[in-house]
């Protein structure tokens, strides 16, 4: 039951992980990127780490419930973490002054960014 | 189940592939940063399905905290270096060129 | 298969080692020059612990052992081996100083010839 | 007074990490507790005199499994919009404005952190009470802030204007 | 050891340093180098050797990746396309690096298989260590018993190491006159709300104390789960230069100033020594603290080892976070304590 439980949950993890590194490779500028990248690994963080959670409890005594919590406290940290991340990155891309890419405006300034 | 959380693993190696490749090819700056961050939460995550293959999730849980922390700082100082320099491109020496001045030398 | 299993960890850190003496010896670029020292440095780690490494071992921390009344034999092999660990942990913490310094050095040559290229500071060294 | 406060916090939060109770190590715990609560507890509560902060907590974890709905939709629609074939017919980036009526940190900062992990939205940057928005499509750019600004303000108790 | 992971991940790690050196921009090429210190962190933990990951999820992912931003700021971040009277460095390097792989690989031969349970290199000193240290320090975590223990003499030596190449950043950004403005004692940089970037600023205050309180955790529970004096002060440290980088230079600097935190760096290099001493003095030898049960309150020999351990952590984490902070707040001001990141 748990054993299911938990394969599930990180096969979905797995599913989403791998839509954000699809995402990140396909969208055509960065501020689109961080989309996926900000929010793919959020929840398939979440996943997993609530997949592995479970697991953990397979044997319940006191340390691993603590064990538990203190997988949950790590997943807390990535919920306040990880979108300050995106918006600091992404604040950064805005200040140097890069134009979001549209389908109006034409691609310019974005090729010859590389270095 | 041990098989199982292997597999995941390789796979989630395979995705930080492809991350690596935002990371290497940029084209910004802001892409590598972007690369960089996503291979940080993927091993995070990694580093505690190795420790339930191990069976003792207990001893890398800190690991992982300490990484999901530091991991955070790295990021945060990275945009507040284009806080200050506002330019994402390589070429130049940056807007604000840090010019010593003649005292210093003395 | 086997040889590969057997030998990969060490032909990795091989290959890592040359990587980082290349950038030491010829980019032109200091802090590229820095860059190469602490993939110099990874490099060795890679092999001490490798070396440690165990078929069967968990890590070097005893299971349920917290005070003197845990009577159960303990094997060594089932543990890793802690001594490559212990050197080379500081080895890591005196790589943050060694790189502190030598950032610090890469500054003030850029404080002086206002360059971090090698190649321009010769030449203003040797004006 | 936010001394007490945060020296009851964090240990709590010791007590979490530490998971051993016995004398020798609640006596590091209470030493730790105590120097943390030295070095940075103004870092925490800025402004000690506000009342109420426990029901604020208290509705901030209610409001846990909304977002948590919320962000399993943006991931779904996030991932449909990469994995489909005409992606870059789908999307139409663009930077909204909007003005916030919330007034304090917290607030705002739970707005936008919510903004960030929802559909297609991310929050690039606050400057006075303007939320500058980079949207993925028309249709997520329309709906902002709606509810979520409703709830936040619920939360934190913060009057109509 | 877990092989598929492994192999993996030294792959990964191969394809990071070939470009992390071949990119054309420094900035980007600290990213990819950080991004390497991650792999590696993993290859550690895959490998079983937990503390050593912990101290390179602390220095290698957090803190050298800040520091060489923190230098790229301060100096250029542009990299010279090419230059053609570079091409005999070029082959020299080739050459060079060609040998020495040779030799490495040549050499390989004659190791011994990885994870083999028979190689010398475990089967003659660590034996003694994984099975006595429970009964001879009731330490359960070996690494730490070997590091502050059996092999303390080092571990003091390489404190003390740390605490030189803090010294020497200073020295060497301050040569050549006074460009410092003394130490900063302005009330002014008290926290207050509205700042542009609140998001970030308002996120950093609520992680700072957890992280500070984690960082203790670490130092306090060393004996029984990977951690110790080195990554938590790394940690302590880290939380301050967070501080440093999100609000600036002299919020952090009011905290602790230079004065405060070298006496502070050399204070704890001094409770390492101090502790040694007071073994001399109680007629053992230096650093074998077993001795200490005599003036410790109730404690026999094996407790008193464990304990000494402990302060002998303390000490260790007191100097690496003030000099983390010290080679920090020196490098992205140049010496100056003006103007941080």
């Amino acid at each position: 039951m748990i054993n299911t439980l938990t394969i599930t949950l990180m096969i979905a993890g797995l599913f989403f992980f791998f839509a954000t590194t699809v995402g990140v490779l396909r969208f055509p500028d960065f501020y689109t990127r961080m989309h996926a990248a900000g929010k793919g690994d959020t929840l398939s963080s979440l996943l997993i780490l609530v997949g592995l959670a479970i697991y953990n409890l397979h044997h319940i005594s006191a340390g691993n419930i603590l064990v538990t919590i203190k997988i949950l406290f790590i997943l807390m940290f990535i919920f306040l973490a990880s979108p300050t991340a995106t918006h600091a990155i992404i604040d950064a891309g805005y200040e140097s002054g890069i134009k979001p890419w549209g389908k109006e405006s034409n691609r310019e300034g974005q090729d010859d960014l590389a270095d | 189940m041990s098989n199982f959380f292997i597999a995941t693993g390789v796979v989630l190696c395979l995705f930080m592939l492809l991350a690596l490749y935002r990371t290497i090819f940029g084209p910004t700056i802001i892409d590598r940063m972007m690369g960089a961050n996503i291979i940080g939460t993927k091993t995070t995550v990694l580093l505690i399905i190795i420790g339930t293959i191990y069976g003792r999730v207990d001893m890398f849980v800190d690991i992982a905290l300490a990484y999901a922390m530091l991991n955070f700082i790295v990021t945060i100082a990275a945009s507040r270096y284009f806080a200050h320099h506002k330019n994402i491109r390589a070429e130049g020496y940056g807007v604000l060129h840090y010019t010593p001045t003649k005292e210093a030398d003395k | 298969m086997e040889l590969l299993l057997a030998k990969y960890n060490y032909w990795i850190y091989a290959v890592i080692m040359m990587i980082g003496l290349y950038a030491m010896l010829a980019k032109n670029n200091l802090i590229k020059k820095i860059i190469g020292m602490g993939i110099f440095q990874t490099g060795i780690i890679v092999f001490y612990v490798s070396i440690g490494a165990k078929r069967g071992g968990t890590i070097p921390i005893i299971e349920h052992g917290h005070g003197a009344e845990v009577h159960e034999v303990i094997k060594a092999l089932d543990y890793v081996n802690p001594l490559p660990h212990v050197l080379m942990l500081t080895a890591i913490v005196v790589s943050v100083g060694t790189l502190g310094v030598a950032l610090a050095i890469a500054l003030r040559i850029y404080t002086e010839y206002n360059t971090l290229h090698e190649d321009e500071i010769l030449e203003k060294i040797n004006d | 007074m936010r001394y007490l406060y945060t020296f009851l916090l964090m240990f709590g939060f010791w007590l979490l990490l530490s998971g051993k109770f016995d004398l020798f190590h609640l006596t590091l715990g209470v030493i730790s507790s105590l120097l943390v609560s030295w070095m940075s507890s103004d870092l925490l509560f800025i402004d000690s005199s506000k009342k109420g902060r426990l029901i604020e907590v208290w509705r901030l974890i209610l409001y846990i499994p909304w977002i948590l709905k919320e962000i399993l939709l943006s991931t779904l629609h996030v991932t449909w919009l990469a994995l489909h074939p005409a992606m870059k017919e789908k999307i139409a980036p663009r930077i909204v404005n909007f003005k916030t009526r919330l007034q304090s940190d917290a607030a705002r900062v739970t707005l936008a952190n919510s903004i960030t992990l929802t559909p297609g939205t991310i929050t690039v940057r606050i400057e006075g009470d303007v939320f500058t928005v980079h949207a993925l499509s028309d249709k997520v750019a329309s709906g902002l802030p709606g509810e979520m600004e409703e709830r936040i303000a619920r939360i934190f108790t913060e009057e109509r204007p | 050891m877990i092989w598929q992971i492994d192999i993996m991940i030294l792959t990964l790690i191969v394809i990071c340093g070939v470009f992390a050196i071949s990119v054309k921009d420094l900035l980007g090429a600290a990213v990819v180098f950080g991004a390497y210190s991650f792999l590696m962190c993993l290859l550690w933990t895959e490998m079983g050797a937990v503390d050593v990951a912990f101290t390179e999820a602390a220095v290698g992912a957090g803190v050298s990746t800040v520091l060489f931003f923190a230098a790229v700021h301060r100096s250029s971040r542009q990299v010279k396309a090419r230059v053609s009277g570079r091409l005999l460095y070029k082959w020299l390097g080739l050459v060079a690096s060609g040998l020495m792989g040779g030799v490495l690989f040549y050499a390989s031969t004659d190791f011994p298989d990885w994870a083999d349970p028979a190689s010398p290199a475990s089967s003659h000193l660590s034996p003694h260590f994984i099975t006595q240290t429970l009964t001879e320090t009731s330490v359960p975590n070996i690494v730490t018993s070997v590091l502050a223990d059996y092999r303390g003499f080092d571990t003091m030596f390489e404190t003390a190491v740390v605490l030189t190449a803090g010294l020497a950043v200073l020295i060497i950004l301050r040569l050549g006159g006074c460009r410092t403005a003394g130490p900063v004692r302005e009330k002014s940089a008290a926290i207050q709300t509205a700042y542009k970037d609140s998001i970030i600023r308002f996120v950093t205050r609520m992680v700072v104390p957890f992280m500070q309180l984690f960082a203790l955790y670490v130092i306090a529970h060393g004996h029984h789960s990977p951690g110790g004096g080195f990554q938590g002060g790394v940690i302590l440290g880290a939380s301050f230069i967070l501080l440093a980088i999100s609000y600036d230079l002299k919020m952090a600097l009011n905290r602790i100033n230079e004065k405060a935190a070298l006496l502070l760096a050399n204070t704890g290099v001094l409770i390492y020594a101090g502790i040694g001493f007071l073994c001399m003095l109680l007629g053992a030898n230096f650093l074998d603290y077993s001795i200490l049960h005599r003036i410790l309150p109730a404690t026999d020999e094996i407790a008193a080892r464990s304990h000494a351990m402990l302060g002998v952590e303390i000490g260790v984490a007191l100097t690496v976070m003030v000099i983390v902070m010290v080679i920090y707040n020196n490098i992205v001001s140049n010496g100056t304590y003006e103007k941080g990141l």
